[in-house]
């Protein structure tokens, strides 16, 4: 290992160990802070990246005349008047300096009539998945499935007035078991115990894969590879 | 528990004045002004503690003429100078009934002097300077101590699990069907000569889950590059592109089949979850992948991912950290690693020691996580059910060991 | 690890018509404007009545951190808590951790505040700080020093203006507030500004989540957030409580979630229909392959 | 041939309605002003994206690179005016901002802070180094950077509030005392929850075996995970179904004018 391929690791080693002493000194304390403001300025940079990876693939389909670059005319179009409509600002009635989706420019035209509608249409989607996947996937197979079957049907069922009817028969005594009271147990007790075992899990994972991460064991950058 | 609480109460209400609330008559609100509200006693200026400086905390005693009802305090004045003569300058008001006040703009290093005056309406009582109050940093939180205490222990446990695999002790996990599947999903798409599609989630570089992916992404780098499958992963974030472009490289490289990333198949999308949706449904539909490998953080793109992968037939495996979309992969995919299983993938199947032993290191902080929970319920059950004294300090001694801030 | 077992792929036509049913199950109660009524649960009877006892010149932070594209969940309880506060005549800050939330503020300035709330002025009832990045990190340094994490509203006045942003003057950390309400949809939100901020400023927290964020935030309650509305179903359990407490509000706009509960109602039905189906075949055709 | 045509036709022959009746004032009239076409192209595209449903299609294709070209500038611009703006020009070189943007930011900034500022200016320079083939090897060490920035700002925050707080959380007592004395029910809550918990955890453990005690108890972790999953499922379906009234009130409401 040559001593310029050891400087990703070390940077990732001396990052990581002064951004966790600073936890604990507080003078050093406002790095963290710090940094995690230079992750979302680095972020920025890299929509050079970004933007490089789109334009580059859509160019070459338009310059093969794969199949379909009709399309990447539009895409390109469609990210190249977006990009000019916000950086420069234009139509804003605030000027240059003012809030980049001030209401008459033409980046909160696009935002408002282009990507609003198209983002929440593809969101609404999601309504005719879960559907499907209901119908697909709840089904009396094995005993995993069957909880999990029955605890969403008791949820839907009393998500409708039907939750406070089916229900309605059982004696007093036995209040607790009617359905509108059995989804706040299901809430607070199976499902609080379920989520958080998870997250104590993820944590345990978590903390692991930042030490490996620290370790150089993982390396999720370009190590001493060529 | 309310029984063990009552007991730990310190008597706060004791010491409390009690405001002798006689109903006036009809007629009588006739105020008489003193000459002067009698002001707050015991007036003490002294550095927060545990920060970096910048910080004074006044505390006194309340004004005599501070009562909740027929009290003249309207509130409090707190004022502060350079010197003991002067000039004071006011730093804030605080409601009556207040006897704290925290300076947050004291500099560092700074001597200052603090009056604490009573109001009444626009009358400021009298106040003496007290001081002078410096605000120092600290070298070390002490409130953080239980914290530091936990990251040792926790980073030691997982250590010793990579040192003993790597003397040659690898344990012995259990499988995990998911992961076999991987590369039975990748023999599947050699035969049906079809791509594999690879999402890292769609969160940024900044998440740890992000990282496991990618950790996974590398081992299914170098199984496809070996059977000669095509990958695509298209991306939410540029930082995860180019990360993904080294960790593909890295994958094949130490599969022994090196060859440079193409820009068709690791490439940016937008930072929208619905344009992922968009964009690899479409790949989906007219790539028509055999398998479809999701592992990350990953939120209201989940259900759509899986469900359209169903559509067109893909074998599907996710693995994600997210609760909330477990159960859309459940219902869409074929395996789906739970929470915290998405951490293990990478090293099962990598079977790297140090990996394997990192996984080993984990049991044991959740045998300990399993420990302090089943001693500290032990101790608050004992506690409450027999009332026995010296229960109870051991419980509130446990209980702040995991009070953070 | 579980497997559920791989599915059969259902086939096209199959799928095609339960989008179809879902479809049509959403459209026609919204058509013929089909609705039920609702009955509050403790809880939001709770989150209510933490409102209703706010005095008169409380300091409410007002976090609106969700983007248009989960709006049709979320922007009944943004309208019905802003409604709800200003009723109650308390200062309110706005702000969000979401790139996309200041369009959503703005909007409800628009339609409820300005509208609604005429003698509401900018500066002294209400202000609105915009979006800050950094997530998490915000609400840490808002903990401490709240105009270091917003030195700026949307307008580009100073909060440090004590002429044109009287209201901000009071403010110093997250404790100078007495109540937080954060309406949320994801990361940045609930999550956050709980264990980050909530808490450690001692400072009590209500508010509302899509359904799906939920019950990441239920471990929370009671002890650290006083409670939150839950889905469509929580906004229109609220506007119910509002409807009988302030009468005055029987309008199409204030009754937007109750109106919303309709579709929701016969959609639940179809998936619960769908699942009674697909069960009833797949044991029929058990019981067909064991008689074979 | 045939088909398509026919559907050409229908498609003509709905779109010609849909204008007559926004010309007779019924619907909001795309040549007027540009909310109204605003309206249209939001219209449009949504219909657009619902047309996936019926699969694969020219029109989820137009809106597919639309949306993805739109969103991706969407957020590069965000990320110059909210964050390389405000965040670094303003601590580097207030200056700049202040003459060129006309933006109000304070110019004092000590030369320690533009220092300290200049590290996220080279290493984002150093990330663009990829955009050349042969300078690739400094782009690593910006990401090398922000890894190190996940590992050391995550290691400590997963302890603090997914495993310090969590564990805090779960320590209660199991018996439950209300007013009236111990009460059953809710104690018999906090042993399932803490049951739960440890049976859960349990459940993850990886060097456990196929059988035993830890497998059986890991069995009831599943369980309670299985009813976590289901009960989370049923919950967010209202949340789905909202998304999609939402969309159709825009439809039907402001579209269409027809409810």
């Amino acid at each position: 290992m040559s001593l310029v391929a050891a400087v990703p690791r070390g940077i990732v080693l001396v990052v990581a160990i002064v951004l966790i002493v600073a936890m604990f000194v507080p003078p050093l304390e406002p790095l963290r802070e710090e940094f995690s403001l230079f992750f979302n300025i680095i972020a920025a940079f890299a929509f050079v990246l970004g933007g490089a990876s789109l334009i580059g693939r859509h160019a070459r389909k338009i310059r093969r005349r794969a199949s379909g670059y009709g399309y990447s005319v539009v895409c390109i179009g469609a990210f190249g008047i977006t990009l000019a409509a916000g950086l420069l600002k234009l139509g804003n009635p605030t000027g240059i300096g003012g809030d980049v989706t001030a209401r008459g420019s033409v980046f909160a035209w696009i935002v408002r009539y282009v990507f609003g509608p198209a983002d929440s249409g593809l969101f609404a989607l999601l309504a005719f998945f879960i559907a499907s996947a209901a119908f697909r996937a709840f089904r009396v197979r094995n005993r995993e499935s069957t909880i999990m079957l029955v605890t969403a049907f008791l949820l839907l069922l009393g998500r409708t007035f039907l939750g406070g009817l089916v229900t309605s028969w059982l004696p007093d005594r036995l209040e607790a078991f009617e359905l509108p009271n059995v989804i706040p147990w299901i809430m607070s007790v199976p499902l609080k115990a379920g989520s958080r075992a998870i997250l104590i899990g993820v944590a345990v994972g978590a903390i692991a894969t930042s030490l490996r991460i620290i370790l150089g064991i993982d390396r999720p950058y370009r190590g001493e590879g060529k | 528990m309310a029984l063990a609480l009552a007991l730990l109460a310190p008597p706060a209400a004791a010491s409390m004045p009690i405001a002798h609330s006689t109903p006036s008559p009809p007629g009588a609100n006739v105020v008489t002004v003193p000459a002067a509200v009698a002001p707050p006693t015991e007036v003490r200026a002294s550095d927060r503690p545990n920060d970096n400086g910048g910080a004074v905390i006044l505390d006194w005693q309340l004004s005599a003429d501070d009562r909740p009802q027929h009290g003249l305090v309207t509130g409090y004045e707190i004022l502060r100078a350079p010197a003991p003569a002067g000039p004071y300058r006011l730093l804030g008001r605080v409601e009556p009934g207040t006897s704290h006040f925290v300076d947050i703009f004291a500099g560092r290093g700074k001597p200052f002097y603090y009056q604490v005056a009573a109001l009444a309406g626009t009358t400021r009582g009298p106040a003496r300077p007290v001081g002078p109050a410096v605000a120092t940093a600290q070298w070390f939180n002490h409130r953080r101590l239980n914290m530091l205490a936990f990251a040792v222990l926790l980073a030691a446990a997982i250590l010793f699990g990579i040192r003993s695999a790597r003397r040659g002790a690898l344990p012995r996990l259990r499988e995990l069907p998911g992961v076999g599947a991987v590369e039975a999903a990748i023999a599947l798409a050699r035969e049906r000569n079809r791509p594999v599609l690879f999402i890292t989630g769609s969160e940024d570089l900044n998440d740890i889950q992000t990282l496991a992916g990618l950790s996974v992404l590398k081992e299914v780098a170098g199984r496809t590059a070996a059977e000669d499958v095509p990958l695509r992963v298209p991306h939410m974030h540029s930082l995860v592109m180019t990360a993904a472009g080294d960790t593909l490289e890295e994958g094949r490289a130490a599969a022994g089949k090196p060859a440079p990333v193409d820009p068709d198949e690791n490439f940016y999308l937008c930072d929208e979850q619905f344009g992922l949706v968009a964009g690899a449904g479409g790949i989906m539909y007219r790539e028509r992948p055999a398998a479809c490998f999701y592992f990350g953080s990953f939120y209201a793109e989940a259900l759509a991912l899986g469900e359209i992968g169903q559509t067109v037939g893909a074998v599907q495996i996710a693995g994600t950290g997210q609760a909330s979309q477990l159960p859309f992969l459940l219902a869409t995919c074929d395996h789906v690693l739970i929470g915290e299983e998405l951490f293990a993938a990478s090293a099962l199947l990598s079977r790297d020691p140090a990996q394997l032993g990192c996984v080993r290191g984990q049991d044991l902080v959740k045998l300990l996580a399993i420990g302090l929970i089943g001693l500290g319920c032990l101790l608050a059950t004992l506690a409450q059910v027999t009332g026995w004294g010296p229960l109870i300090p051991a419980w509130d001694t446990l209980r702040s060991l995991f009070r953070t801030g | 690890m579980v497997q559920l077992g791989r599915w059969a792929v259902m086939n096209v036509t199959g799928r095609r018509c339960i989008y179809l049913g879902m479809l049509l199950a959403v459209t026609v109660p919204m058509i013929w404007r089909i609705s039920f009524k609702e009955h509050p649960t403790p809880m939001v009877r709770d989150i209510f009545a933490t409102i209703e006892k706010l005095p008169k010149n409380a300091r409410v932070l007002f976090v609106c951190d969700f983007d248009p594209a989960s709006a049709a969940e979320t922007r009944p309880m943004e309208d019905a808590f802003a409604r709800h506060l200003c009723l109650r005549g308390v200062g309110l800050y706005c702000l969000t951790l979401w790139p996309t939330g200041p369009i959503e503020i703005d909007r409800t300035i628009r339609d409820v505040i300005a509208l609604e709330f005429p003698s509401y002025r900018y500066g002294q009832n209400f202000v609105n700080l915009g979006y800050m990045s950094g997530n998490e990190a915000v609400v840490a340094v808002a903990l401490t020093n709240f105009k270091k994490a917003f030195s700026t509203d949307v307008h580009n006045i100073s909060t440090h203006d004590a002429s044109r942003l009287p209201m901000m003057v009071p403010i110093e950390d997250l404790a100078s507030f007495d109540l937080i309400v954060d309406v949320s949809a994801g990361y940045p939100g609930l999550n956050e500004w709980i264990p980050y901020g909530a808490i450690p400023a001692g400072v009590p927290i209500v508010g509302g989540s899509v359904a799906v964020g939920s019950p990441e935030i239920f471990p929370y309650i009671p002890e650290q957030c006083g409670g939150i509305l839950v889905g469509v179903k929580g906004a229109a359990e609220y506007e119910q409580l509002l409807l009988e407490q302030y009468p005055q509000l029987d309008r199409p706009e204030c009754r937007i979630a109750l109106e919303r509960m309709g579709p929701q109602t016969v959609a639940h039905l179809m998936i619960i229909g769908l699942i009674l189906l697909g069960n009833g075949i797949h044991l029929w055709r058990r019981h067909k392959e064991a008689a074979a | 041939m045939t088909r398509k045509l026919i559907l050409a036709i229908v498609c003509l022959a709905l779109l010609l309605g849909l204008l007559i009746r926004a010309s007779s004032g019924a619907m909001p009239n795309p040549f007027l002003d540009y909310q109204n076409l605003g309206l249209w192209v939001g219209a449009a595209l949504t219909l657009f994206a619902l047309s996936f449903l019926y699969g694969d299609n020219p029109f989820f294709r137009f809106t597919e690179h639309v949306f993805v070209g739109v969103a991706s500038a969407y957020w590069m611009v965000q990320g110059f005016w909210g964050t390389l703006v405000p965040k670094l020009l303003a601590n580097l070189a207030p200056e700049i901002a202040v003459s060129l943007f006309r933006m109000d930011f304070p110019v004092g900034v000590p030369w320690t802070r533009r220092l300290l500022y200049a590290l996220p200016l080279l290493m984002g320079g150093l990330l663009l180094t990829r955009l050349h083939p042969r300078a690739r090897r400094a782009g690593s060490w910006t990401l090398a950077f922000l890894v190190g920035i996940t590992a050391g700002l995550r290691l400590i925050a997963f302890l603090d509030a997914g495993f310090m707080t969590q564990i805090q959380n779960s320590v209660v007592s199991l018996v439950a005392v209300s007013r009236s004395g111990f009460d059953l029910g809710k104690s018999l809550d906090a042993i399932l929850l803490t049951g739960g918990v440890i049976c859960c955890l349990l459940y993850f453990f990886f060097s456990r075996r196929e059988s035993g005690p830890v497998a059986l108890a890991g069995r009831f972790g599943l369980a309670v995970l299985m009813v976590t999953f289901g009960a989370s499922f049923g919950f967010s379906v209202m949340g789905r179904v909202a998304v999609l009234v939402g969309r159709m009130e825009f439809l039907l409401h402001d579209w269409l004018g027809i409810i």
